[in-house]
C-alpha cells in the first residue's frame, strides 16, 4: 500500500514484515530512526522479537552471529565508525555462512569525524564475503532488503547481506513507498531452515580451527558460491515480481543506454541526480546513458561488459577512494574490459565526499573532464 | 574574567549540563593537562572545525578508546620525564565510559596509570538522539527503551561504575553533581593530589533528552541528590571518606515530574512504576547512610572530637536559631560558635540561605569564602556526636 | 517540480513541518520529497528542512539552492543570514512573524506574505508554535493542495487534542491568507 | 601535502551564540548582589564575570538565555526579562 514514510521507518516495517526474531541495535547516527522504531514496535506489541540494546557495534555484529547461529532471523544495522569496528565479526559471520542481514546507513569515516553521508564505510567490507547491494532511492532499499533475507536464507547462498542506503539523504527523507502486505511477504519469503546450527538434539561445533589442509577451501566455497549468486539472483527477482507486482533490480540498471556514447557509471542515491542530468543533455541531443550498480559484491562483471561495450567514453563516479590507487568501484569497473578489444576511454571521478552536496554542476563538470584526456582519480568540487 | 581553558561559543544545547560540567573540571585542572576525549556531545559541540572551545591540548580518540589513547599520552609524558608538570585527563559520557568504552577504562585502571576519567553522566546516548546507555535510569524513556503499550521505558536499573572502579583498586573515586560546583572542583584538586587511575563521575542533566526547561538544569541536579536517586561519595583506597547528607529526603516526585522522560509515569497505569524509584532511593538512603541524623555518618566522620568545654547536643543546638531574643549558635567541624548579634546573621539568618541552630561543616564547601570568618567569633562548647 | 526551503532553529519541529508538506501533498496526489539537511546541530542553531513536489517520481537528490517557496519559522534567524538567498522570482514566502518583512533585494514578482503564526497558535493551541498555522497559510497562498489534504495529513500524524487543534490552527493560518492577503 | 584535522585554542568564541536566544534573556539588577559568584559557576556557557559586590553581568554575545543564573542567585539579583531583539543588537 502506498505510504508516504522516512526511510529509515520504512526499512524498519520492511523488517518487521520479514519477521525478524533476534535484533541487537547500538545507535549510532544516521542509523538511530531504523533502531528507534523497531525498539517502538517492540515496546508496543507490534512486533514479536528480542530488541537486545547492546553496548557497542562489535557485540550488535556478534549478538546477531550468537541468535543466527541457533536458528533464528536477526537483523542489525550500522555505519561508519560503528561498521568499521565490527568488521572482524563480519569476516567470521560470512565464514560461518549465516544469512545475517545488515542496513548500512552509509556515513563517511574518521579522522577528523564527519557524520554525514559517504560510501568509504560499506567499500571497506567488500572483501568480507558479504553481498552488498546499495539502493537508490527508499523503495529500492525496502525491496532490496526483502531481496536480502530470501537471498541471505537461500539453501544455494547462504550468505550475509548488507544493503546499504545513503545516510541522510535517504534514512531521513520522507518519500512515497508502496509497502508489501504480511501476506505477499510470507509467500515470498518462507520460515528460516538453516543449515547447521547450535542445537542440544545435535550437538555440533560451529567455527572451528582449521589449519593449512583444510582452510584454503572455505574460502573458495564463499567465492564459489558469490559467483553461482549471480545466477540466482534473477530468478528470485522474478519471483518478487510475480509476488508484489513490480519489478526490483539487484544486479545492475540501465538508463538510457541503448545509443549512448558517453556513459555514467555509479551506485546509490546520485543515481537520481544523475537521471535529471542525462534527460537534460538527451533534449540538447547528446548521447548520454547510466548504469546504476546496485550489486558491488558479487560484482556482476559479465553483464557491466555487456552494458558498456559499446560507449566509448565511460566515468564512474564514486563516494569512496581507495587511499593510494584510486576509487574501488573504477577498478572493479575497468577489469570488466580485461581481455576485450577496442578499449573505451574509462576515468574515474570522486565527490560528495563527508556528504558534500553533489548538484547538477557537479555532474556536467564530471561531462567536461571526461571530453579531455583520461584520468583515473578526478576529486569533483575540490576547494583547493 | 571570561573563561580561557573552556571558551564561550561551543554549540551545546540551552542549558546544557555537561558543559558546566566540563568547563568546572578544566578550570581547576588548570593549563598543564592534556585531554583525550571520547566521542559525544562535549566533543562534538566543542569542536567543530576550524573552530575549538578547549584551552587546553585536546584530543578526540573515538567512542570507545578514550582511556586507552589516554595511556598512550600518559606513557609518552612518563617517558619523556614531564609527568610531573603535565597531567592526563581521559572523559567521555555515560555511554562511552560505561558501555563501548568499558573494556578499554578496566584496561587503564588495570595498568594504574596516572590518569583521572571523568565520566558525564547524563544517561543515555544524547549526541545520537536519546537513547538508551547502561546509565539510564529505571522506567527512564528513551527512544531504544521506550514508554509503550506493553513497557514503562528502560527496564534495567543504572550500571553502579563506582562501585565497578573501587573493584579495580583504584586509589580515588567519586561521584559528584553541577548542582555543587565547588564540592566537584574539590574532588577534581583532591585527584589530581594523587598518583595512579582516579574515576569521577558527574551528574549532569541534559534539557533536551530529558525533556525539562533549560533554566531548571541546576534545580534538578539538586534534586538528584536530595531524593536520595543519585548518591554523592567520595573514596579514597575503596574506604568511604566523605558523602553529601540529606536533610530529610524529599520523595522522588518532585524530581520526576519536572522531566519528560518520566511524563508516562504519570499516568493511572505508572504509578506503581513511582513506587519502584521511591525503592530505589530509598535503597540508596539506607546502603550509604545519606539522611543527616543517621548516627553511623556522625560517628564515622567525627570520632576524634575529645573536648571538655560546653557539649551541645544537637537538639540543644538547634533552639538556639536566634529568633526572637534566643541566642544564635552554629556548629562547624564540632565546634559551637557564638554568632548573637553578628550583622550578617540578622535574626539567626545568613542571606536566607543558612540558619543558626544548625550543624554548617557541609554548607561551609559551597560558601564563596572559607572558615577564616569564623575566626572573630567566640567558640562556646562541642556539638555532642 | 516545485522547490521549497524551510528556515528554523534545530528543535523548533521544521523536519516534522517538511514531512507534513510532503504529506499533505502526497495526499493531494502529488509526489513529495521532503529531507533535513542535517547538521550537527544543537538545539537553538540554525538549520534548514528541504521539499520537493512533483507530478513524477522525484530523483533530485541534491538540497535546494533556488527555492520556488520559502518558509521562515523563526524570523530572530534573519538577523544574521539571508533567507531570501536564491528566492527564484515570482516565488512565494511566508514569514512567521507579526510584523511586516520585506525581501531586501529586488526580485520580480514575489510575495511575501507575513502571518503571526505563534499568535495564532497561542490562541488555538495555547502554545506560540505556528509550525501548522504558517502550513495553512502555504496552503492557500500557492495552491499546492487543499487544506482538507494539509489537516488530513495532521490528523494522522497527531492524535486526539493535539491533532484536532492543530488542524484548526491550520485552517486559521489558510484563512489569515485567503481574506487579508489574496483579497 | 598535509591537511591538519585540528583547531587553534579558544576560537569557539567567534561564533556568537547569542543569537540563539529568542525572546528572553537574564537581567543582572546589581542591587542586592553579594558577590557569591554563583551565577558564574553555574553558566554551561561561561559568560559571566565580575569581581566585586553588584558589577556581575553575563555577555550576551554568548548568553543562549537558559536562566540557570536567575534560579541560583540566592538573592534574587538576576530576573528574566523579555527581549525584542529587534532593537537589541548582538554587539
Amino acid at each position: 500500500m502506498r505510504q508516504y514514510l522516512e526511510g529509515s521507518h520504512a526499512v524498519a516495517q520492511i523488517v518487521r514484515l520479514c519477521k525478524a526474531q533476534v535484533i541487537s541495535a547500538y545507535p549510532i547516527t544516521p542509523q538511530t530512526h531504523i533502531v528507534e522504531s523497531l525498539a517502538q514496535m517492540v515496546a508496543d506489541g507490534e512486533l514479536n522479537a528480542e530488541f537486545i540494546n547492546v553496548e557497542s557495534e562489535h557485540s550488535a555484529a556478534s549478538v546477531v552471529q550468537g541468535a543466527s547461529a541457533t536458528g533464528v532471523r536477526t537483523y542489525t544495522a550500522t555505519t561508519s565508525q560503528g561498521l568499521l569496528y565490527m568488521i572482524e565479526v563480519l569476516y567470521s559471520i560470512a565464514g560461518l555462512r549465516l544469512p545475517v542481514i545488515l542496513t548500512c546507513a552509509n556515513r563517511a569515516v574518521s579522522s577528523p569525524i564527519n557524520i554525514w553521508n559517504d560510501h568509504q564505510d560499506s567499500v571497506t567490507a567488500r572483501d568480507a564475503g558479504w553481498l552488498q547491494f546499495y539502493a537508490e532511492n527508499n523503495q529500492e532499499a525496502c525491496d532490496l532488503h526483502l531481496m536480502a533475507y530470501r537471498l541471505a536464507e537461500d539453501h544455494n547462498i547462504m550468505l550475509p547481506v548488507m544493503v546499504c542506503m545513503d545516510g541522510y539523504i535517504l534514512t531521513h527523507a520522507y518519500e512515497v513507498v508502496d509497502l508489501p502486505e504480511q501476506s505477499q511477504v510470507d509467500k515470498f519469503l518462507p520460515d528460516f531452515k538453516p543449515v547447521h546450527c547450535l542445537n542440544p538434539d545435535e550437538p555440533i561445533s560451529m567455527g572451528v580451527l582449521m589449519g593449512p589442509e583444510s582452510y584454503t577451501e572455505t574460502r573458495y566455497a564463499i567465492h564459489q558460491t558469490m559467483m553461482d549468486a549471480l545466477n540466482v539472483i534473477p530468478g528470485i527477482a522474478d519471483e518478487f515480481e510475480q509476488v508484489f507486482g513490480r519489478k526490483v533490480n539487484c544486479l545492475i540498471e540501465k538508463y538510457r543506454l541503448e545509443d549512448a556514447t558517453q556513459v555514467f557509471v555509479a551506485m546509490g542515491s546520485m543515481v537520481g541526480t544523475i537521471k535529471e542530468v542525462i534527460d537534460g543533455l538527451r533534449e540538447d541531443g547528446q548521447k548520454v546513458g547510466l548504469l546504476k550498480i546496485i550489486a558491488h559484491r558479487p560484482f556482476p562483471k559479465k553483464i557491466v561488459y555487456e552494458a558498456l561495450k559499446n560507449a566509448r567514453e565511460i566515468a564512474v563516479l564514486e563516494k569512496a577512494v581507495s587511499l593510494g590507487e584510486e576509487g574501488p568501484l573504477f577498478s572493479d569497473v575497468k577489469s570488466a574490459f580485461c581481455g576485450h578489444g577496442n578499449q573505451p576511454k574509462i576515468s574515474g571521478f570522486v565527490l560528495g565526499l563527508g556528504g558534500r552536496d553533489i548538484t547538477k554542476k557537479s555532474i556536467l563538470e564530471v561531462q567536461d573532464t571526461l571530453a579531455g584526456a583520461q584520468v583515473d582519480v578526478k576529486f569533483i568540487d575540490l576547494k583547493i | 574574567m571570561v573563561t580561557e581553558l573552556f571558551s564561550s561559543g561551543h554549540t551545546a544545547c540551552v542549558g546544557c549540563g555537561q558543559a558546566l560540567g566540563a568547563r568546572l573540571v578544566v578550570e581547576t585542572t588548570g593549563p598543564n593537562v592534556i585531554i583525550a576525549n571520547a566521542t559525544g556531545c562535549l566533543e562534538v559541540f566543542t569542536s567543530r572545525y576550524p573552530e575549538s572551545a578547549w584551552g587546553v591540548p585536546w584530543i578526540h580518540s573515538l567512542f570507545q578508546n578514550a582511556a586507552a589513547v589516554a595511556s598512550g599520552v600518559e606513557a609518552a609524558l612518563r617517558i619523556k620525564g614531564k609527568l610531573d608538570q603535565v597531567r592526563v585527563i581521559s572523559q567521555g559520557g555515560d555511554g562511552a565510559t560505561a558501555d563501548i568504552g568499558m573494556a578499554s577504562l578496566s584496561g587503564m585502571f588495570d595498568r594504574g596509570h596516572d590518569i583521572l576519567y571523568v565520566c558525564y553522566d547524563n544517561e543515555a546516548y544524547m549526541n545520537t538522539g536519546v537513547q538508551r546507555s547502561g546509565l539510564t535510569p529505571f522506567d527512564s524513556r528513551t527512544t531504544t527503551s521506550p514508554a509503550g503499550k506493553k513497557s514503562f521505558g528502560n527496564p534495567r536499573p543504572k550500571k553502579n561504575i563506582p562501585e565497578i572502579a573501587n573493584a579495580h583498586n583504584v586509589p580515588y573515586v567519586a561521584t559528584a553533581s553541577v548542582a555543587f560546583p565547588k564540592d566537584l572542583q574539590k574532588k577534581v584538586k583532591k585527584a589530581l593530589s594523587i598518583r595512579g587511575p582516579k574515576y569521577l563521575q558527574i551528574f549532569v542533566p541534559c534539557p533536551l533528552g530529558w525533556r525539562h526547561d533549560p533554566g531548571l538544569t541546576y534545580e534538578i541536579a539538586k534534586l538528584v541528590v536530595e531524593t536520595g536517586l543519585y548518591p554523592i561519595l567520595e573514596y579514597q583506597d575503596g574506604k568511604l571518606i566523605s558523602l553529601k547528607t540529606i536533610e530529610a529526603a524529599k520523595p522522588v516526585d518532585e524530581y520526576l515530574k519536572l522531566q519528560g522522560r518520566y511524563a508516562h509515569l504519570f499516568t493511572e497505569r505508572g504509578k506503581g512504576e513511582i513506587a519502584k524509584i521511591q525503592a530505589i532511593a530509598d535503597s540508596n538512603i539506607k546502603k550509604y547512610s545519606l539522611l543527616k541524623e543517621s548516627k553511623e555518618v556522625q560517628k564515622k566522620m567525627m570520632e576524634e572530637k575529645p573536648s571538655e568545654e560546653k557539649i551541645f547536643t544537637t537538639a540543644e543546638l538547634s533552639k538556639c536559631d536566634g529568633k526572637d531574643g534566643r541566642p544564635a549558635y552554629f556548629a562547624y567541624k564540632g565546634k559551637v560558635y557564638d554568632i548573637t548579634g553578628s550583622d550578617r546573621w540578622a535574626d539567626g539568618t545568613h542571606y536566607n540561605m543558612h540558619f543558626a541552630g544548625s550543624d554548617l561543616t557541609e554548607a561551609l564547601v559551597e560558601a564563596p569564602h572559607g572558615d577564616e570568618v569564623f575566626e572573630r567569633f567566640k567558640i562556646i562548647g562541642v556539638l555532642k556526636m | 517540480m516545485k522547490e521549497i526551503r524551510i528556515h528554523a532553529r534545530a528543535g523548533q519541529g521544521a523536519i516534522t513541518t517538511a514531512a507534513l508538506l510532503g504529506t499533505a501533498a502526497f495526499i493531494g496526489g502529488k509526489y513529495a520529497l521532503a529531507f533535513p539537511h542535517f547538521g550537527a546541530e544543537r538545539m537553538g542553531a540554525p538549520m534548514n528542512a528541504f521539499v520537493r513536489l512533483s507530478d513524477q517520481v522525484i530523483r533530485l537528490r541534491s538540497q535546494v539552492y533556488e527555492p520556488d517557496y520559502l518558509i521562515v519559522l523563526d524570523p530572530s534567524l534573519m538577523r544574521g543570514f539571508d533567507v531570501f538567498e536564491g528566492f527564484r522570482p515570482g516565488g512565494v514566502a511566508i514569514i512567521n512573524h507579526h510584523e511586516k518583512v520585506q525581501c531586501p533585494k529586488p526580485i520580480q514578482n514575489i510575495k511575501v506574505f507575513t502571518v503571526p503564526g505563534n499568535d495564532i497558535a497561542t490562541e488555538v493551541l495555547g502554545r506560540p508554535i505556528g509550525n501548522t498555522t504558517i502550513l495553512g497559510a502555504f496552503a492557500a497562498a500557492t495552491n499546492e493542495f487543499g487544506l482538507e489534504s494539509l489537516q488530513q495529513a495532521i490528523l494522522e500524524r497527531f492524535s486526539g487534542e493535539v491533532a484536532k487543534k492543530n488542524a484548526e490552527a491550520a485552517r486559521r493560518g489558510y484563512e489569515y491568507i485567503k481574506e487579508r492577503c489574496l483579497r | 601535502m598535509i591537511i591538519p584535522v585540528t583547531s587553534k585554542p579558544r576560537t569557539s568564541k567567534a561564533n556568537k551564540t547569542g543569537t540563539w536566544r529568542s525572546g528572553k534573556k537574564p537581567h543582572f539588577i546589581q542591587k542586592e548582589c553579594i558577590a557569591c559568584r554563583l551565577c558564574v559557576m553555574v553558566c554551561p556557557e561561561g559568560c559571566i564575570s565580575g569581581d566585586k559586590k553588584c558589577t556581575y553581568i553575563s555577555d550576551y554575545k554568548y548568553c543562549k538565555g537558559c536562566g540557570n543564573c536567575v534560579a541560583v542567585c540566592p538573592v534574587a539579583d538576576i530576573e528574566m526579562v523579555k527581549e525584542e531583539w529587534w532593537r537589541e543588537t548582538i554587539s
